[in-house]
């Protein structure tokens, strides 16, 4: 059944039970005449809406969304409210960031006795979208042709190779905590010099295989959670162990059962941007590190990296080289100029009006396979086998090749990762076709930032991440403000 | 499946603006849709039985009624459609009344509209799946936290209706802030005269456990199955073997020890019986001021004590009460009224508080009743009161009303007269508020035969005159004037507030406090005994604030809740709560973290830890759904896939 | 004799646009993003062409991503509720394609997929309808690269398997020598010159490239030694312990063809109730859970043998080659570097150390 | 160190013993005031109840000369200046009320500006007690002062950060430092009714009789202030006060600079005491300083 075409938009509500559809009742008892565009959703409670309803509602052709539950502190559930305020704000600045206007998205809170107000309500939301017209889809987005280049941020810290390291020292640690442990996850050599892959260290002898330096890009926190329950060990930079913190902190691996090995980190190589350097080759003769670059000789062909042209821009914005805490740590941690910039594919996106975001996004996406690479690759995608995204029950996505459906899961994984995500820009660099997908996570991580303290995931095992938790007065969040 | 659809005309209710036959019509067209009907009235007998006969005949495994909101008659045609002999739950409601005929007025887009609200019925409907409710044991005990009056009273009531009663008090006597009281409003007769029996009572009653002197700790379970941790806090005093003779406390040396009982307007023993009409009466030891605990000798009580009961080596203990109802009854504190750094913020020793003035009037106060000055021991001959210090002062945050202090106000300012008949009261007010039986002629006396003098107005500023006395200024607002009153005495009206820890315990029994921290109630105006948790009611000014005979009735009326619940020996559950796929669940205990009933927990199913719902806990608000990423834990009845099978035929 | 023309590299778009005109031309192009990526695109007037590999292999010309394998619509009539029709349409559609310059990996991946699609006692409509109307244009490879092995498998850098004409690029342009006839019958339709003078230029372009590569190693036990392995969890545990269990291997594996069937809508819908084909991995746990929750392959290193036997050692029992062209994609994309090269040659050396 | 400079309207006239002694304690403490250049009023009484945004204009262009200079910190001996100036710089981090303060300026402001604040709070900055103690030549100990800040110093609380707007503390610290004793004055920030001056003396005269009275009831033999305006009115305007209240007081009023200027050692004359009308040589006297040379006579 279509909307009153011409006439109407579409608008969905989804409305708390004992509230918000009180007063949509009391409204309606008080005969308070309203815009006919709205379709109202029962839930028990504003805290049960999944942001990810309102996601795939506005990506599958909603005009309008709005929420409305109890206010603060009438629950009926003491706190679904609270939590919602959170979740919902955090998607409300979310949704730009996809080209979506957050104009179009609302949650307020209403109580049963206030009809008169859920008629204002409905009025002003609906003239909104009346207002913004109907709602652009990414299907009909045409897709952004050229991407401007991106601007490196400056570095937060001297970048290097990390050749002085003591990794003598780090494989005598490992090698005393050996006989503990089921094994050690680090890296090896890989399929040739320039690459490096994970190496898991069960006997003394593969502790010589380990290997410390800008190739080592792979976080090895990945594998941590399948070894729930035994001992083991895991050498980590900087980076990497923020992901251990946050797995510490979701029980997913308990502190006794794991040992941290660490040596401070100098920079890791952008290896895209390594490939494109060293073109098609067949043959690495040789790799040579001198203190601040790599020097790499392939098919008789020598190329020099300096680290500073080349390291990951996660390690030019990176604040933690050495780890957050570790059992092993080995070397001293280097300064780091604490400067907060905007990461570049944010800032790309921010420099960006709506229309020009969704025609990006679409653009990009389009060439996504859904292999799950990102999802795979990302240490707090938990989930693994029971992803929502391939399944039926709950059946939040199809297995159909559009635009809306490849968005709508990077919409999941940016979402279900809001406080817990470490930017540790595993999901982008794992993607075969090079979408630049980490924007929508680093959008969120900005959002929860602002809103809740300053929150940056992957510090303190110990504390409460901010969507799971809430504030009865919120300092950063004034959903009250609009009429 | 087998769905019939049902558009109410409701008389005209609905059919005046919404085409009825034409929703009916569309209706047949949505997918499983096998029967349409248009009863005039629905919820009439004859539409209901139209109901029941149509499923039959059809065999319809799911209904929709496209009618008035749910809210108003779901519970009807489950009913219906349960007698019809389908699960109750195999039936959805589109609300065409309140959000549609009744809002709008152009019937082609109500038409539509309803049609479509019908279409999202039947959508989510073919989603459903039949729940059951389950039942279980109640255990037949209460509990009551507070042994104020409004505690008290709870606690005498359920004794008497034969239902066992646990009652834990923080202080090492019961009587809350009453027996605190010099006298009551607005007959002027002794608080203790007429509280004191009924602490008697609860002391002597059979089915009265005590536990004073304790705290709780921990709350589980839920209603009809509560198990309370009791944390009993060490009084270094066997009160098994403890007479409450006061031989102890004559002897302690330690005599400077702050009398929290008197509000710190005297002092007391390192060892003591807070009052003489104390129950249960018996001695404590302050830990902070005992000379044997801070510096390891002394020991005078021990050799004096007559029964031995004084163990210095006491520890806390726990006792676990397993109860199936719960009274709050945790009472208030005044607030902190130093942030009025313009009345000194309590560095002038004789600005008081009304509790504290309170104590300087009782006979078993520190000065014996005689009204005194606290800085130089003079009788006062101008004491001002000053009212809503901390109530209804927004720009402090507060601007609820404290309810009782006008009245006690004038009480006291009464009784100053009647204690030193030279001096003069003046009582600053914002407006007096006297609701109450026999409370306005109260207020009234007290300026007409007391001759106090009421000046409506707040008071600005309070500080010293450097000759001994107090200048007051305010302002009187009737006569548009500022004024300033030299006073011996000042004496405010503090605010309360829930009294401290109440936040604690609101989160160990999952119920919600307002912004003052008071116990919210579950209906402000209708059920202002329950809260949201099941099993929970409250009694007193911890649900808010309100005077002694308010106190006393919400007390039984919590009682009445509690026997009328144990009139049931079994309890049935909701259906409609939360349940975990262990299959798709990794145990990452967020739903855990959020729930706000703690009705999950973990549980270890073949060396996996997963999450697991308390079913008689969830109260199904379903917030564990939106907060697990794998989908595992869904709320029955709102299961993703069913919300999401209204989304999509919505948006698509 | 086949057809051998001549396009300078200017006149590569007209030569396109000439292609174009009956066919779609699915023709390499640069994605533009922080990591660049070259995909096949429909060309269009002043698209920009780059003959670089592909970062995704032009496998969805034959094979999508996701397709419709039927549709099917419900209606009801409101006279009896009860009564519903249904209209169903499995029309295979295809469009004429030419694949515009793809390696020779990519192209050999055709004809390992023609095998189970099309040779068996089952041809796939679908995919036949597409196969059929597909024209391959593949460019030779100038060298080797560092990921690629496709002379270990049977093929190499100018091999022509499953291609219809080979373009190799000289030093003013390119010569296309057609090796089929769709090929033969495509360059004829074209007005280029003829290129047999350049040819031996581009001989020795093609010698040039085979000369350039690292030598191969023997594989060709590795069907009956990768069998003789199944049983030793041990080793396929050894190669699967960094796995990811993502598709980054299979979905850009020219030669892979795992696929999964969903229903979704429902036929009351505006677009139907559809029945969809689209790639599975074998790699993902997903791939073999059964309805009733059991799964057959829920560790990572089951999968892994699934995955390796399948190209090495199933396939060419079926087939008689590898499924495998060595394109090296799932080496270059493995986010943690798995190298199937070593996992074959540690096959075919185990097994052999225990014989 | 050097410090920037606003004397303020009030320094250039009514007080300019106020100036003379704040500028000669300074120099004591080893603090080079570097004065505006080219300031101009900072907008006070008239402006701001007439027109908020010309007001914080005028108090802006005196910023923005501050931030051109590159000073850190800009001190103004006056109150009423140094609220004025304090408003305007929060107003400005208003992106609207910004573009509206530009347009009225020649060029637009800087888009920041150094921290204001009040000589005492940057005398108690720059020195600590024991080092102020050091710099004392002759005690204060046979002095007993009331201090009293007025009623802006302190207020609001949250844009003029000078500690406890009902009980600021720190004028007693650096008096203590020079051994006065000083007494904890409850009127410390009542109102001197300095606002309603001309439209109603009365009003005036019996808010400043109120302190008179107290610090007169409190034994002290002077009241400290740091405000131009509450001088007057406690001092000049003395005997109107002592006429609505019916009495006398004889209270010296002093500027706080001008106790700490005594303490230092500073002659009478360099601090402006003859400037008072009532007279401080009661103080002197107590002592043991000379009588200032024209000392206010009565």
């Amino acid at each position: 059944m279509p909307v009153m075409e011409g006439k109407e938009l579409r608008i969905v509500g989804f409305l708390c039970n004992w509230c918000s559809y009180g007063s949509a009742d009391t409204a309606g008892v008080a005969r308070a005449w309203q815009p006919t565009d709205l379709r109202i959703i029962r839930v028990p409670c504003s805290g049960r809406v999944d942001p990810l309803f309102i996601v795939k509602s506005l990506l599958n052709g909603a005009d309008g969304v709005l929420v409305a539950g109890c206010h603060p502190r009438d629950c009926h559930y003491s706190a679904g409210n609270f939590y919602a305020r959170r979740r919902l704000e955090v998607l409300k600045r979310f949704l730009p960031v996809l080209g979506i206007n957050d104009a179009r998205f609302e949650y307020t809170w209403i109580s049963a006795s206030e009809g008169q107000r859920w008629q204002q309500m409905v009025t002003s939301f609906t003239n909104r979208i009346h207002a913004l017209g109907p709602a652009p889809r990414f299907e009909n987005a045409t897709p952004l042709p050229k991407v401007v280049g991106m601007a490196l941020p400056p570095s937060s810290r001297p970048l290097g190779t990390g050749k002085n390291a003591p990794l003598d020292d780090l494989k005598q640690g490992i090698k005393e905590k050996l006989p503990d442990l089921e094994c050690v996850i680090g890296w090896q050599r890989g399929y040739d010099g320039v690459h490096t892959a994970p190496l898991f260290m069960k006997i003394p002898e593969d502790v010589e295989k380990l290997v410390w330096g800008p190739f080592n890009v792979a976080n090895p926190a990945v594998y941590l959670p399948k070894f729930k329950g035994k001992k083991v060990g895991i050498v980590v930079k900087g980076c990497d162990s923020r992901s251990v913190v946050e797995l510490l902190q979701e029980h997913l691996v308990a502190r006794e059962d794991v040992t941290i090995f660490a040596l401070p980190c100098q920079g890791t190589l952008d290896m895209s941007r390594v490939k494109e350097k060293l073109g098609r080759y067949t043959v690495v003769d040789n790799v040579v590190c001198d203190e601040t670059e790599v020097i790499i000789t392939v098919d008789g062909k020598k190329h020099r990296l300096p680290m500073n042209d080349f390291a990951q821009v996660k390690c030019r914005l990176c604040t933690k080289p050495m780890a957050v805490f570790a059992d092993t740590p080995l070397g001293e941690s280097p300064e780091v100029e604490i400067a907060t910039h905007v990461p570049p594919e944010l800032a790309l996106l921010d420099a960006m009006n709506l229309d020009e975001r969704m025609a990006y996004w679409s653009g990009q996406i389009t060439r996504c396979l859904r292999c799950y690479a990102c999802r795979n690759a990302c240490p707090m995608c938990v989930c693994r086998d029971y992803c929502v995204s391939d399944s039926r029950d709950p059946r939040w996505m199809t297995q159909e090749a559009d635009v809306t459906q490849k968005l709508f899961f990077q919409a999941i994984h940016a979402l279900h990762l809001a406080g817990r995500c470490t930017g540790c820009g595993e999901c982008q660099r794992a993607c075969p076709v090079g979408i630049p997908i980490l924007a929508l996570r680093q959008q969120i991580a900005r959002t929860v930032e602002e809103l809740f303290d300053d929150y940056r995931a992957g510090f303190d095992p110990a504390a409460v991440p901010p969507l799971l938790s809430y504030e009865v007065e919120e300092k950063s969040i004034r959903e009250r403000e609009w009429k | 499946m087998r769905i019939g659809v049902f558009i109410c005309h409701c008389g005209s209710n609905i059919a005046g603006t919404v085409d009825c036959t034409k929703v009916a019509e569309i209706a047949k067209k949505f997918p499983d849709v096998v029967y349409t009907a248009e009863p005039m009235y629905t919820c009439a007998e004859p539409g209901q039985t139209a109901m029941e006969d149509a499923i039959h005949e059809y065999r319809l495994d799911g209904v929709v009624v496209a009618s008035c909101s749910p809210r108003m008659h779901e519970a009807t045609f489950r009913r219906t459609v349960e007698r019809a002999g389908l699960n109750r739950y195999m039936f959805e409601m589109a609300n065409i009344r309140e959000h549609v005929s009744w809002i709008g007025k152009e019937k082609d887009a109500n038409t539509n509209k309803a049609a479509e609200l019908v279409e999202i019925a039947v959508a989510k409907l073919r989603n459903n799946r039949p729940l059951t409710a389950k039942t279980f044991d109640v255990t037949k005990k209460v509990l009551i936290a507070g042994g104020g009056v409004a505690g008290i009273q709870s606690a005498l009531d359920c004794a008497d209706g034969g239902v066992p009663v646990i009652l834990v008090e923080r202080e090492s006597t019961i009587g809350g802030k009453m027996a605190k009281l010099d006298k009551t409003f607005p007959t002027v007769d002794c608080s203790a005269c007429i509280l004191g029996p009924k602490m008697v009572d609860v002391a002597q009653h059979p089915n009265i456990t005590l536990h004073a002197y304790s705290e709780i700790e921990d709350v589980s379970g839920y209603v009809g199955n509560f198990s309370v941790k009791i944390r009993k806090l060490a009084t270094y005093v066997d009160w098994e073997k403890c007479t409450g003779c006061g031989v102890c406390s004559e002897k302690c040396p330690s005599k400077k020890t702050p009398d929290a009982f008197n509000e710190f307007t005297g002092t007391t023993t390192a060892v003591s019986i807070s009052f003489p009409q104390a129950i249960p009466k018996k001695a404590v030891i302050n830990a902070r001021h005992c000379r044997q605990l801070t510096k390891g000798k002394c020991g005078v009580c021990a050799k004096f004590c007559p029964t031995g009961a004084i163990d210095y080596a006491m520890q806390d203990s726990i006792v676990t009460e397993e109860v199936g109802c719960i009274i709050a009854a945790t009472g208030y504190d005044l607030m902190d009224w130093t942030v009025y750094r313009e009345y000194g913020g309590g560095a002038y020793p004789d600005v008081i508080t009304s509790l504290q003035y309170e104590r300087l009037l009782s006979s078993s106060g520190p000065t014996g009743g005689h009204l005194i000055r606290p800085s130089d021991g003079g009788e006062p001959q101008n004491v001002v009161f000053v009212q809503c210090v901390g109530s209804r002062d927004k720009s402090i945050g507060r601007p609820q009303c404290s309810a009782f202090c006008c009245m006690y106000t004038a009480k006291q300012a009464v009784l100053t007269k009647e204690h030193l008949p030279e001096s003069q009261s003046y009582v600053f007010y914002m407006d007096i508020r006297a609701p109450g039986k026999m409370y306005d002629e109260f207020t009234r006396r007290a300026m007409e035969e007391y001759g106090v003098e009421y000046i409506r107005g707040r008071v600005s500023a309070i500080y010293p005159d450097g000759l001994g006395q107090y200048v007051v200024m305010g302002s009187d607002t009737l006569l548009g004037e500022p004024v300033e009153i030299k006073a011996d005495l000042v004496v405010l009206a503090v605010g309360i507030e829930a009294a401290r820890g109440t936040r604690a315990l609101a989160e160990k029994l999952r119920i919600s406090y307002d912004k003052s921290g008071f116990f919210m109630e579950s209906h402000v105006k209708l059920k202002p005994v329950e809260t949201n948790t099941a099993g929970v009611f409250l009694a007193g000014v911890c649900q808010g604030a309100k005077d002694i005979p308010a106190s006393v009735a919400q007390g039984s009326a919590a009682a009445a809740k509690v026997m009328a619940l144990f009139a049931r020996d079994k309890l049935e559950n909701n259906p409609q709560i939360a349940f975990v796929d262990l299959r798709r669940c990794v145990g990452c205990g967020k739903c855990i973290r959020c729930c706000p009933f703690g009705a999950i927990k973990e549980k270890d199913i073949r060396g996996e830890t997963k999450a697991q719902v308390i079913e008689t806990v969830c109260q199904g608000c379903g917030l564990c759904t939106s907060t697990c990423p794998q989908g595992a834990a869904q709320l029955s009845h709102a299961t993703d896939n069913q919300i999401l099978a209204e989304v999509n035929a919505l948006c698509r | 004799m086949s057809a051998i023309r001549f396009v300078t590299s200017e006149g590569l778009p007209t030569f396109l646009a000439r292609l174009s005109r009956n066919s779609r031309v699915l023709a390499p192009v640069v994605k533009d993003s922080p990591k660049p990526s070259v995909m096949f695109e429909p060309w269009r007037e002043s698209m920009p062409v780059i003959l670089k590999k592909a970062t995704v292999p032009p496998k969805d010309a034959v094979l999508p991503q996701c397709e419709s394998l039927f549709v099917y619509k419900k209606s009801k009539n409101a006279d009896n509720p009860e009564n519903v029709a249904l209209h169903l349409d499995d029309t295979a559609h295809a469009t004429p394609t030419v694949i515009f310059a793809c390696r020779p990996c990519d192209a050999r991946g055709f004809a390992v997929l023609d095998h189970p699609f099309l040779d068996g006692q089952f041809v796939d409509p679908y995919y036949k309808a597409r196969r059929e109307r597909l024209a391959v244009i593949t460019i030779t490879c100038s060298s080797g690269c560092n990921t690629c092995f496709c002379h270990w498998v049977g093929g190499g850098p100018t091999s022509p398997e499953g291609s219809d004409v080979l373009m190799t690029e000289i030093d003013d342009g390119f010569v296309l020598q057609s090796i089929t006839d769709v090929g033969q019958k495509l360059l004829d339709a074209t007005d280029l010159s003829d290129g047999k003078d350049a040819f031996p230029k581009v001989e020795a372009a093609r010698k040039a490239a085979w000369t350039s590569l690292v030598p191969a190693p023997d594989i060709k036990k590795a069907p009956q030694n990768i069998a003789a392995l199944f049983n030793r969890e041990s080793f396929w545990q050894k190669h699967a312990s960094s796995c990811l269990s993502c598709g980054a291997c299979t979905y850009f594996c020219p030669s892979c063809y795992c696929f999964n069937i969903t229903d979704e809508g429902d036929g009351f819908d505006k677009n139907g109730g559809r029945r969809l084909r689209s790639w599975d991995n074998c790699m993902s746990s997903l791939f073999t859970r059964e309805a009733s929750g059991h799964n057959p392959r829920t560790m990572k290193a089951i999968r892994m043998r699934n995955r390796i036997s399948h190209k090495f050692s199933a396939y060419p029992r079926n087939w008689g080659n590898f499924s495998c062209s060595g394109c090296g994609r799932c080496i270059g994309n493995c986010p943690v570097c798995l190298d199937i090269r070593d996992i074959v040659q540690d096959a075919v050396a185990v097994a052999d150390s225990d014989v | 160190m050097n410090y920037a400079y606003y004397p303020g309207c009030s320094t250039q006239g009514a007080s300019t013993d106020y100036e003379k002694s704040t500028r000669a304690v300074c120099a004591a403490l080893g603090m080079n005031l570097v004065e505006l250049p080219e300031w101009n009023c900072c907008g006070s009484t008239p402006a701001h109840a007439v027109d908020t945004e010309l007001s914080a204009a005028l108090c802006v262009r005196n910023l923005d000369i501050a931030a051109r200079q590159e000073s850190e910190t800009l001190l103004t001996p006056c109150p009423s200046c140094l609220s004025n100036l304090k408003h305007a710089a929060k107003r400005m981090q208003n992106p609207e009320a910004r573009a509206r303060v530009n347009e009225l300026l020649d060029n637009p402001a800087a888009s920041e500006f150094p921290a204001v604040t009040s000589v005492m709070q940057g005398m108690a900055a720059h020195l600590d007690a024991k080092e102020i103690a050091s710099r004392t030549r002759k005690s204060l100990s046979a002095l007993t002062f009331a201090p009293y800040y007025g009623c802006l110093m302190s207020r609001p609380a949250e844009i003029m950060k000078f500690g406890d707007p009902e009980n600021p503390t720190l004028m007693e610290s650096l008096l203590t430092a020079c051994s006065a004793t000083v007494l904890d004055f409850p009127l410390k920030t009542a109102c001197c009714g300095a606002s309603y001056g001309i439209p109603e003396r009365s009003m005036t005269a019996r808010l400043s009789a109120r302190i008179l009275q107290l610090a007169t009831d409190m034994k002290v033999d002077a009241i400290v202030v740091a405000c131009p305006l509450c001088q007057m009115n406690l001092d000049l305007r003395q005997p109107q006060a002592e006429k609505a209240a019916d009495t006398r007081f004889a209270m010296p009023v002093l500027y706080f600079t001008q106790a700490l200027g005594l303490a230092f050692g500073f002659s009478p004359d360099t601090l402006g005491l003859e400037k008072l009308r009532v007279s401080a040589d009661s103080l002197l006297r107590k002592l043991g300083t000379g009588a200032a040379n024209a000392a206010g006579s009565r």
